[in-house]
């Protein structure tokens, strides 16, 4: 068969992505530079027998969301900044009621209304402390269309194997950017379905008793097993309880779900790193022009490598200590004042040789800003 | 005739708001002692189910 | 089957104080969706936060406790993917119109075929009686201890402005008159709003004198009045009952199924 | 075919974003090529200027955005005038006659074209001009084939306009043969 | 002054699109302003985000650009702090009515003195031609390419029922009736709301194929009537130009100082 | 003068402490547990010629206070967990506009509606991150009623000065717990006032053109300059603006004006610090329980100190790093899953040396809690 | 004076919270002691149980809840079931007889009082039940003296309702002396 | 009589939209070369100043 090759937007791929995944219900409302997604939704959805509707803000469309999960489909939200300071609160009623989510967030220059058209990454931090009390979250990001759509398909494939909503955390480059995607077959690449029960109809169900495996299988409202939904804190019948037990109990399990598994639930794509004395980390479109740089430098015979992240929480800490280990350097390139910067210090063993190159004034990170910190870090100057 | 019901009052969920006395249209209904919902005079019922209707607590209920 | 066998009777008795008038809109809900013959599975409640909105936690049907004012974005996603649901969204008046009040116009708006039951008990009951939107112009709660000068909404009257195609009004003392224009409402193809007066004795009758949970009751007798009654013609400043607007409209969710079909496709739901 | 990277400039209704990813999608689906296309939006602006950069190649694209275009094509003086000094030496300056007066010393081929003119001469309204550009650009630097983007044109352009994109586009090549 | 006097000349020519509607309204509200004999100093102009609001950057008045939706709740702060300021809200249609429409109802409700003008182009401008909820059931938008099967709000009786004490509306063909009615918008003592017919020919006009600006405005000068007019009469279809609401009601901001004296107290403001 | 002693409630001190510096607006919206600074509020302040307004929602509060603050007042908002959330996009128009305003968030059991009467300090890095876009803010606590005025009293003096807004991050223990409060007299505790131009009528006046000490005068709306306030990136005019040079530098004047001074404006408290082996960090009311384990500790000869911090945001880290210097070990007591940990762990030098006593079931962390970490790090065992 | 921690139990209506912070104010106000005054709330429950903390000293009071109570007051029995087990050894243990039926057996002075019934015989209505416990209370144990809560009362209750209250707290003040 | 006023189009600030040209009642404006309106019958000018009310850009003024 041949490949269907295809040249589209991000937005669009994030679309593909979706739809691949098996989307079934969007509710959104218009964004720059996410505007695309709910547009392309608004024709596709109907077409493939799947639902759209244009809510009347954000919160709106996150909640309706998480409503039309809770019957037993996939579901999608996307925004921008502004929108997604507005989802914080229904954001967080889904961790805490672990409804399967998909929320996503191509990033705009804040804060506030900021520069509604130009690239940034400032939002990362956001994605996981953005909502109140304690929490875990997933966010994803992708740095071509291709993995755009790849990753809006993970970002489902997560969302249902843990039943939590998941950020894809894109930034305006991406989201805008037309090239080449490859859509997989169906079948080819793995679609996580939703996990239901298998306790028959009179059974006592438990929406909310964690199986060995850590996942909680779901039966869909409208079938045979009635239970309670709440943001509450509640048992595992889902009715509110104030035992601090319970409560004990059930924030650990949220948190753990995740963070326990960062490492191994972890996306990332690594280039000449084997020998690399200098280490860049980057992720979404900044990690283009890191790698240009890479491959550039390459050629002159100097040995720096780049570490791609496309997970970035829960933030993956293990994986980039290890990968840092007996660098000269690392740098870290994104486009905010140095939110995963101060992640990855964290992370290392040696955070002052952790150094960041950066820039949040709306204009694309190039190599040759790239280099110049490279150059300073090297003590080659500038 | 349809068969005169009997009026059941669960004592647990009864707050003894005293809506159903108040509103007993034969004042068959008292608040006991501790304050609970009582049939005293079944006697006067004529069954309109008022009572039940009314009863925030689904304590009261015609059998 | 009884209203008991509608309830989670483990959480019995409820949290609601004595006399609260929440515990009788629940229980007549239950009789009315009884008289429908409807099955508990295919039922889905929603509600949002507040005293009012504790109740789909004691009904065995499928329930979905929000967040405060959100109730009607959450059912309008859950109608919509699985448009055979019947959703019914309990309320209070601060949750329905306060916060929530955006939400409530764009329902009105859309006409999806949602039922919402409005408890107003012109206060915010549950964090402990501040003053709602549906609280009287003068009337006090502990944010307007002086009287508050803010007005009320004209609940028929912004329900029918937002574009609700039925609308109706009643009270906890009229208890037959709940059961069928609550039945009425959830029969409606399209997005129906029931107003119920509720008493909530604790903060607004305490706060405003008002007596006991049966005076509020009485109140809610002598000052109210069927829609075109002789009463009403007669003392013209009662607040009137009954079913203010009840119109056919597309209903959203069936003409979103028709746009599949247009479009040469077809949905499982 | 080593990479080329290529800027279209000009106003908001001009469709110079059209064109850029109508070339992309060229090379790529057609020419078996990497292709990446972005572009810039004014602060939020209606009808503003526009840019839109398309970076063609055999390799892995990474970095997206064109910072000195082999080919850059200016639509209006204002683009010319902001963005003619960043030309990559030796490469294609393409402007308009109409609406570009080039003025400026630049490293570079330079071609003015009456495309505007020709469009409404031959077509009667400028719809469709960005298509003619496209057709003499392509021709000038031989960086996709014409066919490859007639048959983007036959999959995007809603077949009540087909034709008169098809003639657009023909003008375009004409212009440039005539011109070489 | 002219109606230059009132602007920021050096932005412009401004960003709006060649014959879009909104640069009438923001000439005829400066010369309502004028005709009113306003001071600069004493006008407050707050508007949210969308193209509509953009508007106040181009005025030589105390201005402000807030969130998208919030206008109203920021003008709510600036007016009821500071009562003596003119405070005049321009607003999109969806600013107003999507993501703003609590904040739009509950002013309504509230009486504030505050003016709101809502520039309605049945559309998102900013974003690109998304259907507003005010986009006609059935017409085309980005969202809604095949037509929309939401149902648009009925401007006036939303701000009726929500409680509004001056509602008007206007066309953007009709410039001196509306110079006549924002003038007589501010000049109210309560919340005033005025819905300006605007045409948006880039995207509302674009898509549904209703020609240029200026087809579009002749579509405003033949599809509206004068409330009560002879061509309402005979064509009922028709949209009604006019001064619906003209209530006086007591006023929040006043209340409010009347409450601190009351209280035995006074304020600065 | 005798002193004005009274006893009351967190909540009511934050309203004491309010009206001493000097507020006049408040819109709010009850929500557990900070209903109470809403109603004592809405009485007081008409008492008082000030302003008092129930809006609709959180959003709307935030929104009314900032519009507000333009005409030249002090104001307040206070709100919880899930109101919080909701205020987020706000806040960042407010961060972004540098509009003087001050949040309360007296902090309950999250996420979602969690536990609304319980408490707890999960809304810690909320505070920090929850707007989109790099910024920053400033963020104070308290552990007493007597320190819940004074930190509100300091919360608008911050604000003032910085024009930025200011999050009171209180907990449900300090809000609702009640003890003995001394109000100082008029003057007594300094009030900073708003800060207006000097630049008279007719002449250029430039409201975001910083000045050489960092501060930015202010001119009233209704007053003689007319300016323009946006949420956009915008010129020292005001003006929107999409200039690179102007981004970077609006972005970092926001950010830097508070993290360059994070260790200048830092409050906290020291307790038995000089000779302590273990020193303790916490802030709130977990710092109670913990300084009452010192003391126990202490009467037994065991060497352990408190450090207790009424800055979090900007975080005082160098100020952490030179106490933590030389210890054996640090152990952070609070009342979350490690949120204040996590940046007491990145700033100090030995990060491995770093504890944690927590709880976030919604109980009140003991002394008992707290004794048995220090006795496990300390190697004693459970 | 030692610190002394007290926990007022009941449930919603009898004001045991009031109860508590009239004592803590009294102490801290009139006798110029420290104390600290807290509560817990059911889950956002109305009418459930309520249970109020109390600790007084002359140190400054770092830890404001009471794990073992010096002074335990339960005027229901579920009150009393929870708690009574958590009492200091050697505390004081005030019950209500109307209402509690103290079973278990505790290291403390257990001392019932029928301050319901003695409320209800002289003043013919539940009102102030909470002051005359607390009247009983500080007879009972010396922590403030009666003036201070005399003192509080008068500045906390509407007058109406003072007259009423001030004979409630001597109603328990008596029933306190009679038992002693 | 009152004075008959000018016309005076500001080029730079005028879009071309042709709403003054389409309502001026007496059919004095037209569009010029480069799209900008112009006075081109100023004799015909009742000076009405229909085409300034509704100019969306404040490019024509009566002067
Ligand atoms: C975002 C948010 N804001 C505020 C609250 C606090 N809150 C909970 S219920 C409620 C009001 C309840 O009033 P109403 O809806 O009238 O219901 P009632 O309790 O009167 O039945 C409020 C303000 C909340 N939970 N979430
Ligand atoms: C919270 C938020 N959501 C969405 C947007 C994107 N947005 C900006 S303006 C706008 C709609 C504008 O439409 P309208 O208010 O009708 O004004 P118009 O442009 O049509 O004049 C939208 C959706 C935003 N800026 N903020
Ligand atoms: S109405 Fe119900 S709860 Fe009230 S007294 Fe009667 S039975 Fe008891
Ligand atoms: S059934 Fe009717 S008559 Fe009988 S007790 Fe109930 S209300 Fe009274
Ligand atoms: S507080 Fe009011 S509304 Fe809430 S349960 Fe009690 S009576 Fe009902
Ligand atoms: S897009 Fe529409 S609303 Fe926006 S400026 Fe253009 S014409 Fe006006
Ligand atoms: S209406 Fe104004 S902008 Fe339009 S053509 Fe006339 S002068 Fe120019
Ligand atoms: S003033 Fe009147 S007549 Fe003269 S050009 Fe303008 S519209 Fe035409
Ligand atoms: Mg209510
Ligand atoms: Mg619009």
């Amino acid at each position: 068969m041949r490949a269907d090759v295809r040249f589209m937007q991000g937005n669009e791929a994030i679309v593909e992505g979706a739809l691949y995944a098996g989307l079934h219900f969007y509710a959104g409302y218009p964004i720059t530079p996410s505007t695309e997604i709910t547009e392309i939704l608004s024709e596709r959805l109907p077409g493939t027998g799947g639902k759209f509707i244009q809510m009347e803000d954000e919160i709106a469309s996150m909640c309706a969301i998480i409503g039309a999960s809770l019957t037993g489909f996939k579901v999608m939200t996307a925004t921008s900044g502004p929108g997604f300071s507005l989802m914080q609160e229904a954001i967080g009623y889904a961790v805490m009621t672990e409804v399967p989510s998909v929320v996503v967030n191509v990033q705009r220059g804040g804060p506030g209304t900021g520069l509604p058209t130009s690239v940034a990454q400032g939002d990362v931090m956001q994605a996981r402390w953005g909502t109140h009390g304690d929490h875990s979250i997933i966010g994803l990001t992708a740095s071509s269309v291709q993995d755009a759509f790849l990753m809006t398909v993970e970002a489902f494939n997560l969302a249902e194997t843990f039943r939590t909503p998941v950020i894809l955390l894109f930034d305006e480059l991406v989201g805008h950017m037309r090239e080449k995607v490859v859509i997989p077959q169906p079948g080819e690449i793995e679609v996580v379905e939703r996990l239901r029960t298998s306790v028959p109809q009179g059974t006592n169900y438990h929406p909310y008793l964690v199986r060995e495996d850590g996942r909680l299988p779901i039966s869909d409202f409208g079938g045979v097993h009635r239970y309670n939904v709440t943001g509450l804190v509640h048992d595992m019948w889902g009715f509110p309880s104030s035992d601090p037990k319970v409560a004990y109990d059930l924030i650990h399990h949220l948190v753990d779900k995740l963070e326990h598994r960062a490492d191994t639930i972890a996306h990332y794509k690594e280039y000449f790193t084997e020998d690399a004395e200098v280490l860049l980390i980057s992720y979404g479109s900044s990690a283009r022009s890191a790698l240009h740089m890479v491959e550039d430098r390459r050629k002159r015979g100097v040995k720096v490598g780049l570490l791609e992240l496309q997970s970035l929480w829960p933030f993956p800490g293990e994986t980039v200590r290890k990968k840092c280990e007996g660098r000269s350097h690392v740098l870290v390139v994104e486009m905010n004042m140095g939110q995963i910067y101060q992640e990855v210090k964290k992370a290392v063993s040696k955070p002052e040789k952790v150094f960041l190159a950066n820039r949040f004034d709306g204009v694309f990170i190039s190599p040759a800003d790239i280099l110049r910190l490279l150059n300073v870090i090297q003590g080659k100057g500038v | 005739m349809r068969k005169k019901r009997k009026l059941a009052i669960n004592r647990e969920w009864c707050k003894g708001c005293g809506i159903c006395v108040a509103f007993c249209p034969k004042e068959v209904l008292v608040l006991d002692e501790q304050g609970k919902a009582c049939w005293a005079h079944p006697e006067k019922c004529k069954n309109c189910g008022l009572c039940e209707l009314r009863c925030p607590d689904v304590a009261i209920e015609l059998v | 089957m009884a209203v008991k066998d509608y309830l989670r009777q483990r959480f019995f008795p409820q949290i609601w104080c004595p006399g609260c008038g929440h515990g009788i809109v629940m229980a007549n809900m239950i009789r009315a969706i009884e008289r429908l013959r409807l099955k508990k599975d295919e039922i889905v409640v929603v509600s949002g936060i507040g005293c009012s909105s504790r109740m789909p936690g004691y009904l065995d049907f499928h329930t979905l406790h929000t967040l405060h004012g959100r109730a009607l974005a959450f059912a309008t996603g859950a109608k919509m993917s699985h448009p055979k649901l019947t959703v019914i969204v309990p309320m209070g008046d601060g949750d329905a119109l306060a916060i929530g009040g955006n939400h409530f116009i764009h329902a009105a708006r859309r006409n999806m075929d949602l039922t919402a039951i409005i408890m107003n008990n012109s206060i915010y009951g549950m964090t402990g009686g501040q003053s709602s939107p549906m609280t009287p112009f003068g009337k006090k709660a502990t944010t307007a201890t002086s009287g508050t000068i803010d007005h009320a909404f004209d609940f028929v009257g912004l329900a029918r402005g937002a574009g609700a195609s039925f609308v109706a009004r009643t009270t906890t003392y009229h208890a037959k008159e709940m059961i069928k224009i609550i039945a009425k409402a959830i029969k409606h193809k399209g997005f129906a709003v029931v107003e119920v007066m509720s008493q909530c004795p604790t903060y607004y009758g305490r706060k405003n004198k008002l007596g006991s949970a049966v005076d509020m009751m009485k109140r809610f007798k002598e000052g109210t009045a069927l829609i075109g009654s002789k009463k009403k013609a007669k003392h013209p400043d009662l607040i009137e009952r009954g079913i203010f607007v009840d119109e056919e409209r597309p209903e959203y969710s069936t003409s979103y199924l028709e746009l599949i079909e247009r479009l040469g496709n077809s949905t499982t739901y | 075919m080593n990479t080329k990277r290529i800027v279209f400039s000009g106003s908001g209704g001009q469709g110079v974003i059209t064109a850029a990813i109508i070339l992309a999608e060229a090379a790529v689906i057609y020419e078996g090529l990497n292709a990446v296309q972005t572009q810039s939006y004014g602060p939020e602006a209606r009808g503003g200027a526009t840019k839109a950069d398309v970076v063609i190649s055999e390799e892995p694209i990474h970095y997206p955005k064109v910072i000195h275009p082999h080919i850059l094509v200016c639509l209006t003086q204002k683009a010319y005038n902001n963005f003619s000094g960043i030309i990559h030496p030796g490469g294609l300056l393409l402007t308009d006659s109409h609406y570009v007066k080039q003025e400026r010393k630049v490293d570079a081929r330079r071609v003015e074209l009456g495309m505007y003119r020709a469009v409404m001469d031959k077509i009667g309204k400028p719809i469709a001009f960005n298509i003619c550009m496209l057709g003499a650009m392509t021709r000038l630097t031989g960086l996709v084939r014409a066919e490859s983007i007639m048959e983007v044109l036959e999959t995007k352009i809603p077949v009540d306009f087909l034709e008169i994109n098809k003639r657009a586009l023909e003008i375009g090549l004409q212009l440039a043969e005539t011109h070489q």
